[in-house]
């Protein structure tokens, strides 16, 4: 394991201590409790959003606390969802008095640990919601299952549900806009290499050298299957069309992209990809409002991607395409 | 008190000593940190119970139970957390370990699981350790065993149990994302029911020879 | 070699494309020419600002095109400068009859493609200046060598000088700008792993698993040396100790900071690395402005890092803290 | 004139057969494209020359250096580039290749190589291999030495060149950041010199044995 830390055991420490340093005008620490919130949290009079999961997926979700996003992200050990106690205190510390917002990864884990904090927040009186983003095609839906896990397109719940929070809806209309997101949102990536948890000091899986997981997740679990590397417009093709698929897409609608780097991929190669996206969304006459390619929520040196769709209809579109600032997320 | 102290000390060991194997297990079919992250735990309510002075077992097992909400993260820190506060429940006032009380906190501590996971026997949990285990430390109970025996045989379910999870697919937790694919690999979360019971059964059997 | 592209010989015509698809409301191209400009482009009555080098740094240079920072980017093959009808066909396109600036990164092969492109530009009476940036203090400074490298402090001359443009300032104004800030800046990296240029198809190098190089630069170029890998901390203190020893910073001078990602190394890793630049800078009493965390200046999927110290007097600052939109780069 | 194309095309074929070579040695003091710039630089060449008609060895050669220029970059593009620029001026006109002119070109080539990158000899570029090349064929020729004979000196002493950049400090182009370090690795451009020089020995002696 080659790394530029100090310590695995404080790597979650150490980042956020560095996040603080870096980014005073937007952020400040719950002191004692590793929860970044803005540093005006909390804001008076509007709902507050809260989201966080396990590190390692990093500028998600320190990095999309401030105006017209999030206002306060919980770090988990990397990969491990948070305690229930750490999402508790970033409860209260941005609830300005109109509730807050829960924007949960579905994981176990997360939906457990989240769950339990909102019964601890709940008990002081504070008015808490919550939704699951599960926008992972990869996994099949059944009542039998987990169902399917939240990967990248949760960073346009952050945006569109903290755009609506910004215009100063009440939490229920906040929580309403959040669930139209998660209904319009599909994902799925694939990796080209693992990436290797600093406290377990080895990579999670291997890969040959011809070989890339398909439906991959985001913490170096396994995907669907692998299959031999293919060019970057076959594989493109692959997940677009189990994205699509699984939408109800007519010619004219519009969608919002996101080509999403896991950590360690190339924004050439991204772009690469991105021109293929564009092209046959652009066969089928779907309209791209808006696309976003780069490191959004990665899964450390992970070398892979992974495509977002959003359908957009007037609302969400004015939302997203409404001013963002922080530190990760920057929109005029 | 101190007996039971003892007993969670054991626990304690076993898992910290099995850290890399327990994450080798998620590693394969999880997101290789269940060693990692009941390893922090563990350590946690170490330096929790040296430091604190509950009154009765209900008190050692609440602070377990909320050392491991507050430290653990991921899924298994929210069950075993609960498994251990509703256990605390059932052992307020207690200062004995007796068979009894160990069967009712087996079963509280079922419930408490099933209740935060959703999750049923079969899907290649916990649960597929430690609910045989507790079926069979009543049978063997009921049968008049000795706590020491009954608990072996508690033991011996959940080894049973573990290698269960090899022959089906996980359909619960981070694995069931895997389908098919997750059958042939064991549950690291059912290897570490089994271990603590593994270590509980060792200190018991300890403490009746020292006895 | 494993990567997410099509055909090794496409990868920079076929990433453009894919930067003009996700960001029209950006750039175009320059038909025929691997030259991005602003979609505004030319802008009259402004100064211009061209930037360039070879391919692999994304987002350099393309990712700066846009308000406030830079009018064109010119890419060449991967990590080859870009030839000089290339940047001909950018100055020509960018240039609003206020002229334009070269921003040059120091290399024997930018400087003579740039400078034969100047030739031609001002045969048609475009008026052009150059600034050459050479902000890695790895290399050694002497008359016997070709002169210290241009590395991600050259993003900051794309931000301040392209602030200075965007005010209305003339050409002379906009290069003694550039200028101030490249004898103002100083930077210096070190590498975990190598990156593989597509059409080489193998990595330029290879390091043992406890290996790095200090001091790389960033085309797969060997550094100043190798050595075993050290904490974060230790790293960190060596660069900018090295950084520092060639600058001349009293207490209370302001800065800012970049610690810039080379392409494979997760964010959290930056962030580590902050922490103890912060604290190192705090401890001089040295007060930092700004600090800017991320993939800014990349070695194609190279794990390793850079970072960038930048002494600020009034003027820059000002510049500094200016609003720019870009692709890659926004800021209120 | 075919005769010179048939040159251009016999340096085109050595440069693209050792693309991997010369990337190679790039690799280990520089960026590993030096192959890969000089392949496609005469990749583009020979499309080029396929398709136009030069009307003398100015015209080829002219059209051999915007070429490289426009499709090499790097620092060998406008270097190798302005040496055909150069070298075209003083064959305009021209469409026999004797000893004279190539004296003639090697001198301007290297006066075009020198103004561009203010290099001289001894700093690990491709000068070391082209200067004393250029010495060797003059010396040879006052000696009335054949033409293929005073190539076969020029490409010797140009071979010669090669070794000695393994010897010496770069001081110019990239390698220069490595100091000490690139001390016992081949100047790439040093190497490109030479094969198109050898190539183009092979060449004239091909054809002095055909006529
Ligand atoms: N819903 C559930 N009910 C019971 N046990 C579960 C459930 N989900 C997961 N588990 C158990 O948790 C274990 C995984 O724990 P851990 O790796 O620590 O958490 P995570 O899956 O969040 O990374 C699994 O091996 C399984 O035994
Ligand atoms: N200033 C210079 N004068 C003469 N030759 C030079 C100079 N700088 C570099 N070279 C030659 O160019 C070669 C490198 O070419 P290439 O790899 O294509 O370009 P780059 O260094 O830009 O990647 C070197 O091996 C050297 O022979
Ligand atoms: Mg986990
Ligand atoms: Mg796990
Ligand atoms: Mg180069
Ligand atoms: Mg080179």
């Amino acid at each position: 394991m080659k790394k530029v830390i100090n310590n695995a055991e404080q790597v979650v420490e150490e980042m956020l201590q560095g996040i603080v340093l870096a980014h005073p005008q937007y952020v400040k620490r719950v002191e004692g409790f590793n929860v970044l919130v803005r540093a005006t949290s909390p804001v008076q009079g509007k709902v507050a959003l809260v989201s966080g999961g396990g590190s390692g997926h990093e500028p998600s979700h320190g990095g999309y606390v401030g105006r017209g996003m999030l206002d306060g992200a919980v770090a988990g050990a990397v990969f491990t969802s948070p305690t229930p106690d750490q999402v508790y205190e970033a409860v209260k510390a941005v609830d300005g008095g109109k509730g807050v917002l829960l924007v949960i990864k579905n994981y176990t884990g997360d939906v457990m640990n989240f769950e339990m904090a909102t019964e601890m927040a709940e008990a002081d009186g504070i008015q808490v919601a919550k939704v699951v983003v599960n926008d992972d095609v990869a996994v099949e839906n059944s009542t039998w299952t987990t169902g399917r896990r939240g990967i990248a397109g949760t960073v346009f719940v952050h945006k569109i549900a903290g755009a609506k929070a910004e215009q100063g809806a009440d939490l229920a209309a906040v929580q309403k806009t959040a669930e139209k997101v998660i209904a319009n949102l599909r994902s799925m990536g694939m990796a080209l290499s693992p990436c290797t948890v600093p406290a377990a000091g080895k990579p999670s899986f291997t890969l040959a050298e011809n070989e890339v997981e398909i439906g991959m997740g985001i913490h170096g679990e396994p995907g669907t299957h692998r299959e031999a590397i293919r060019t970057a417009d076959e594989t493109a093709e692959h997940l677009l069309s189990k994205i699509l698929s699984d939408m109800t897409l007519a010619a004219g609608n519009e969608v919002a992209v996101m080509i999403n780097g896991l950590g360690g991929t190339p924004l050439m190669e991204l772009y690469i990809v991105n021109r293929k996206v564009a092209a046959l969304l652009a066969e089928k006459n779907i309209k791209t409002a808006k696309t976003y390619v780069g490191n959004y929520m990665t899964s450390l040196e992970m070398a892979g991607f992974s495509i977002t769709v959003l359908k957009l209809d007037s609302e969400l579109k004015e939302l997203l395409l409404a001013p963002a600032d922080t530190p990760a997320f920057v929109q005029f | 008190m101190a007996n039971v102290i003892a007993a969670i000390e054991a626990l304690a060991d076993v898992i910290i000593a099995k850290k890399e194997f327990l994450t080798e297990l998620d590693a394969a079919i999880g997101d290789a940190d269940h060693g990692i992250n009941m390893a922090r735990g563990f350590e946690a309510v170490r330096a929790k119970l040296a430091a604190a002075n509950p009154e009765d077992i209900g008190g050692v097992l609440k602070l377990v139970g909320m050392t491991l909400i507050s430290t653990v993260g991921g899924a298994s820190g929210p069950l075993y957390g609960t498994a251990f506060m509703r256990a605390a429940v059932v052992t307020q006032g207690k200062a004995i370990l007796d068979a009894a009380t160990i069967a009712q906190m087996l079963s509280a501590a079922i419930g408490g699981i099933k209740d935060r996971g959703k999750a049923v026997r079969g899907e290649k949990t916990m649960l597929d350790a430690l609910e045989p285990a507790y079926e069979a430390f009543i049978q063997a109970m009921d049968k008049g065993e000795s706590l020491s025996k009954s608990l072996q045989a508690a033991t011996k379910a959940a080894a049973d149990g573990v290698e269960y999870t090899k022959t089906i697919i996980a359909t619960k937790g981070r694995a069931s994302y895997l389908g098919e694919r997750s059958i042939g690999h064991q549950d690291a979360g059912a290897t570490s029911t089994y271990l603590m019971l593994s270590a509980l059964t060792a200190f018991a059997q300890e403490q009746s020879q020292a006895v």
